[in-house]
């Protein structure tokens, strides 16, 4: 075996996921924190107003990367959801569940910010278009695979069922990728571009992708935090769960 | 599997085992329920599943017959793994739930089964229903009838499919003694038909020919 | 021994269903039952001016059959799994996927056919113009096909649960919606005076994709949830 | 620092945007942990409920 | 209920009988199930319904019960007639469905119970957990619990409310061999205590002290 | 001995249902999930022009809600009689209409109270003015609560079938109808700026008499529906 698939296979064993995690948690939220409060600090503070849109524009520090950070996290859970159906692997199912919920965070406030964003811009918090839609739909598939898994008695029955569903829905995430280009929406098209120059100020592009980073970095933060749990609750029968439950050994918060 | 050396020539060629498991064990939520077991039934084999309250008999059934998914250990049917997936005609599964639908009548229930799961030969519908005492009670919908004339039912299913493995949960409770002794005297026409079954019972029966074998579970922790 | 064949594993599977439909023809008439009661809603909470109401006739028609559909869809599998005889057909050793594609068939004949048979009278009493029936009535038999397929993928995932009733609503929902737009925006374009036959031919696209692949989904979903 | 909170008049719907993020964040970040302390009762009531059946067997 | 004449001192007054069934008769769709009964129970009696299955013993619990209503005859309770509509405390019933909320655990079942029936003096739901042996299981969801510890919530229950007369349709079915005893146990003490019981089984078991009184029901033509 | 006031019985009846309804919470957001996803589909099927959705917004929200609250209905007893502790209320000695009435209550707590929180979403969503929305809220609790107490009572008579579903919405439907022309109708007027008051008072003179008749009718039905 390689380095990285033995890697894989330690870090994947669930004490050793446990503690590592343990480890890695706070700073991970630190840092997330710090980052964040950097980039918020450049685009509330520094950035300086909008030709077009006045002050307004600064929805968009928050709504931008819990967008992106939505659809990250459907694509992730998808993932593991593919590897816990084809393989089998435990911590997979687990990650998968653990990024339902924090994926319907974030697109909870891309909704969330997007509608009040739309009232002085578009003059209504809501129209039924394609990119509003195809969100909406996203948190629908997000809550639909979050109820499926609290709604099913055996936890690794359930985890497999909404994996199953949570892969079926991937096709959505191109739809809210897409559709500003596919459809004509109220919407604006792609200004941020990772590839090419993108269609937006540095000024203003920097705290952006600063708190994109941050919310990816807090994004793993929580999906670790919820696994840890699941993994104690699943693995409430061996003796390294007991340990910490009985608080013989370090680790739990 | 290996050719058996012809030195002993009384002796029959072994059997190929109908059912072989080794190492199965089950544990819900990593509690254990049932420990690593092994045991074999040969053609002809009946065993009681014996155990208290909770000890795991249901699970084990449930892993037997696919539903459930063993934490370790394999079972092998014909000398082939189990899965879920790739069934054989092999298993017959009698649970808690009877498997029949309310609204049909009990005639109608076992076309499906025979339907689904094939014909032992010589066998046919309306004999077995009478051979499980439900003779004038073909036409009636199985809902109106009682807790054991429903079990009797499903019994009457069991003669029908071409399954040689039975795995039967409990095949005794509600049933009269008449009934009691029906289900006797299909487990012994079975094993002499080279079939093989496995019954959880409480052990307050026994079987009509010789003590079985009894496969005990130990309660859980 | 006579084992069987798959084919008339399916034939029984078909007869037992139908034959379980007429036993209780009552309970197959509720979903146009409901959908009735849906449409007869709407006049009496938006007020009965006909033209208001010919503007959403589509949307009501449809999202009536569709909301009907819906619920009928909690009984594909659950009635099975309860008394235990959904357990049987998965223990059968025949290709799952054509067992289920067979019961699908008998819930679309015994749900969805009896809406569309009512659908023009609903469409009528929500002033629909008469033009736009026969576009109608195509856009309701690919939409509740396809519906069907797609339903009882989401319906396998939840038969595991205590009681799905709702949470299957959430599940479909996703599914429903291109279905949705596709069909009602072909009527609408029909009640315009649009051309209406892209979106109707997406949505045969679609339906012989999932005739193909719903099934097959259908028995993955189901050993999932059901061991 | 006025002109800061007022947003250029906008001030209502970013600053409810940020508080959205802010308390949104705030609950996921809770969640778990919340989740954890129960767990972990749980699984000590497990434990010694398992002590005691085992006691009674013994 | 007349005042009873002190000539032979000895005897006891005539005790009020707890249930006086008088020609109690009940048919499905004119279709008789049970044909008319007459039986009294007076405190301290443990009676076996025996009958083959289908013959109505079920049937026979629920019209006690007042969930069923009899085409003709009878039923008294402590003398007075019984209707659904004006129940006493009197009648505690274990059918075939526990009357148990599977998402609560076996301690909040019990609790529901004694809030809507009231307790028995000198109960409390902890020692009667125990007592059936479910020590360990009080905060497990009822769902799972094995078939077997289902029932014997069930029997907890009956231990904690004040009802004098039981109603126990099958009560062995699924138990093991301790079960069976508790259950004997069970009724044994609660004669003594001055209740009174009926109890449906195949008659497989026998009850602990002396052979119980016999109540027999003809199967249905 | 200890029998207990009916006043303790209640209470642990109520104490119960509520544990139940935490226990699976999840199940709690079912009937607001599937409000929120009928007023989905209607912008779907009918196009997104405000100004026609405005249109027709409080009649879809009424619709929506009374079809959530009618799904959610069938578990008032379902549960219940499904496992046999309806047949231990039945047998308890405390008069049986306040049992179910506190039954009623938790049931309306834990289904009707989420869909009016969200209401005011929902209207949002399909545009109606801002200035409705009292009128509304308060028109869905009187609306909801007096379906919740007639819908109780056609429960208790399906109770002893095998699979209302569908029947239960026919019963209850023409209890609906009343209270729904009432309560849009309120509604209605408050958006054309009409007075609206008058048919708020009738829903509510008509809760009051529910709230006493109700639980009766509810526990005589329930009587002949077990038996
Ligand atoms: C409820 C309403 C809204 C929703 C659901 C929504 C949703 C989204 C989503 C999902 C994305 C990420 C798309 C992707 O990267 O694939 C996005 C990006 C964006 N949104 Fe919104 N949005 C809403 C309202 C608004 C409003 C009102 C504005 C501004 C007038 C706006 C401006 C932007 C911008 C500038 C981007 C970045 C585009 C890019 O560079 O790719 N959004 N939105
Ligand atoms: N769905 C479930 N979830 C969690 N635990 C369960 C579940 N079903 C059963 N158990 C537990 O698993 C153990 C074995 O249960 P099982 O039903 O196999 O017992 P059994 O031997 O069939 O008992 P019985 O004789 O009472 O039927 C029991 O301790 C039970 O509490
Ligand atoms: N709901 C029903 N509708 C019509 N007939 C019924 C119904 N329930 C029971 N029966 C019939 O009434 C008769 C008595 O049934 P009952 O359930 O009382 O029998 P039982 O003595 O309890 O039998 P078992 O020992 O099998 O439980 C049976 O012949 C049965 O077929
Ligand atoms: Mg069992
Ligand atoms: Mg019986």
């Amino acid at each position: 075996m390689n380095t990285l698939t033995l890697w894989f296979h330690k870090f994947g064993s669930p004490p050793t996921f446990h503690r590592v995690t343990g480890l890695l948690i706070p700073w991970l939220f630190a840092a997330a924190l710090l980052i964040g409060l950097v980039g918020l600090y450049g685009g509330l503070v520094l950035a300086p107003a909008d030709y077009q849109q006045s002050d307004a524009y600064r929805i968009i520090f928050i709504h931008v990367p819990c967008a992106w950070m939505g659809l990250f996290a459907y694509i992730f859970m998808a993932v593991n959801a593919f590897i816990a159906l084809v393989w089998r692997i435990k911590i997979s199912e687990i990650l998968a569940m653990a990024s339902a919920p924090v994926g319907a965070w974030f697109t909870a406030i891309t909704l969330a910010t997007g509608a009040i964003w739309g009232k002085p811009m578009w003059g209504t918090w809501w129209t039924w278009d394609a990119r509003l839609t195809s969100e909406l739909v996203l948190l629908f598939l997000f809550l639909g695979v979050i109820g499926l898994y609290n709604a099913i008695e055996d936890r690794r029955q359930a985890a497999r069922a909404a994996a199953f569903l949570g892969l079926v829905g991937i096709v959505n995430v191109p739809i809210v990728h897409f559709s500003v280009s596919w459809w004509n929406t109220l919407h604006q098209g792609t200004t941020v571009r990772l590839l090419g120059p993108s269609r937006i100020d540095s000024s203003m592009l920097w705290p952006l992708l600063l708190l994109a980073l941050a919310t990816h970095i807090w994004f793993f933060a929580s999906v670790f935090a919820r696994s840890r749990v699941s993994l104690l609750e699943l693995e409430g029968g061996k003796e390294w769960a007991r340990a910490i439950a009985l608080g013989t050994e370090h680790g739990h918060e | 599997m290996e050719p058996c050396p012809a030195m002993i020539a009384s002796d029959p060629p072994p059997p190929i085992p109908l059912l072989q498991a080794e190492g199965l064990a089950f544990a819900r939520n990593d509690e254990p329920v049932f420990g690593p077991l092994d045991f074999t039934l040969n053609p002809g084999d009946v065993v009681l599943v014996e155990g208290d309250n909770g000890s795991g008999k249901t699970t084990l059934l449930k892993v037997l017959s696919g539903l459930l998914q063993p934490n370790s250990g394999r079972i092998r049917l014909n000398g082939e793994d189990l899965t879920l997936a790739r069934l054989s005609h092999q298993v017959a599964l009698l649970g808690h739930l009877g498997g029949l639908k309310l609204d049909l009548t009990a005639l109608e229930n076992l076309r499906f089964a025979i339907g689904v799961f094939g014909l032992r030969s010589g066998a046919a519908p309306l004999p077995a229903l009478a051979s499980v005492g439900l003779e004038g009670y073909e036409d009636v919908p199985v809902r109106s009838l009682s807790a054991g004339q429903k079990k009797r039912v499903a019994l009457a299913r069991l003669l029908l499919v071409p399954a040689a493995l039975w795995l039967l949960d409990e095949p005794y409770a509600n049933l009269d003694k008449s009934g009691i002794d029906l289900v006797n005297r299909l487990l012994d026409a079975h094993a002499r038909r080279g079939g093989a079954a496995l019954v959880t019972s409480h052990g307050a029966y026994a079987f009509t020919s010789g003590t079985p074998r009894r496969l005990p579970l130990r309660p859980t922790p | 021994m006579r084992y069987g064949t798959t084919a008339s594993a399916c034939a029984a599977v078909i007869r037992r269903d139908l034959l379980l439909t007429w036993r209780r023809r009552g309970d197959a008439l509720n979903p146009a039952l409901f959908a009735i009661m849906v449409v007869v809603m709407f006049p009496l909470a938006l007020g009965p001016e006909p033209n208001q109401l010919a503007n959403v006739s589509v949307g009501i028609v449809f999202v009536a059959v569709l909301l009907a559909g819906l619920l009928a869809l909690d009984n594909l599998f659950r009635g099975d799994h309860e008394d235990g005889t959904l357990e049987q057909v998965v223990l059968s050793p025949h290709p799952l996927s054509l067992l289920l594609g067979s019961k699908i068939l008998v819930h679309w004949l015994s749900t969805a056919l009896p809406l569309i048979v009512i659908s023009p009278a609903l469409a009528e009493m929500l002033h629909l113009p008469r033009s736009v029936m026969p576009v109608l009535i195509v856009a309701l038999i690919l939409a509740t096909l396809l519906l069907s397929l797609l339903g009882a993928v989401c319906v396998a995932l939840t038969i595991g649960m205590r009681r799905s009733g709702m949470l299957l609503a959430l599940l479909v929902l996703p599914l429903y919606v291109p279905v949705l737009i596709f069909a009602a925006g072909a009527c609408n374009a029909a009640q315009m005076g649009l051309p209406f036959l892209a979106p109707l031919l997406w949505l045969g696209a679609a339906l012989a994709l999932a005739l193909v692949l719903a099934p097959l989904a259908c028995a993955a979903a189901l050993r999932i949830s059901i061991t | 620092m006025n002109d800061f909170l007022a947003m250029g008049g906008y001030g209502a719907y970013v600053w409810s945007s940020y508080a959205i993020f802010a308390l949104a964040l705030l609950i996921d970040y809770i969640t778990p942990r919340l989740r954890n302390r129960r767990v972990i009762a749980e699984l000590r009531g497990r434990m010694k409920r398992q002590q005691r059946r085992q006691e009674k067997s013994a």
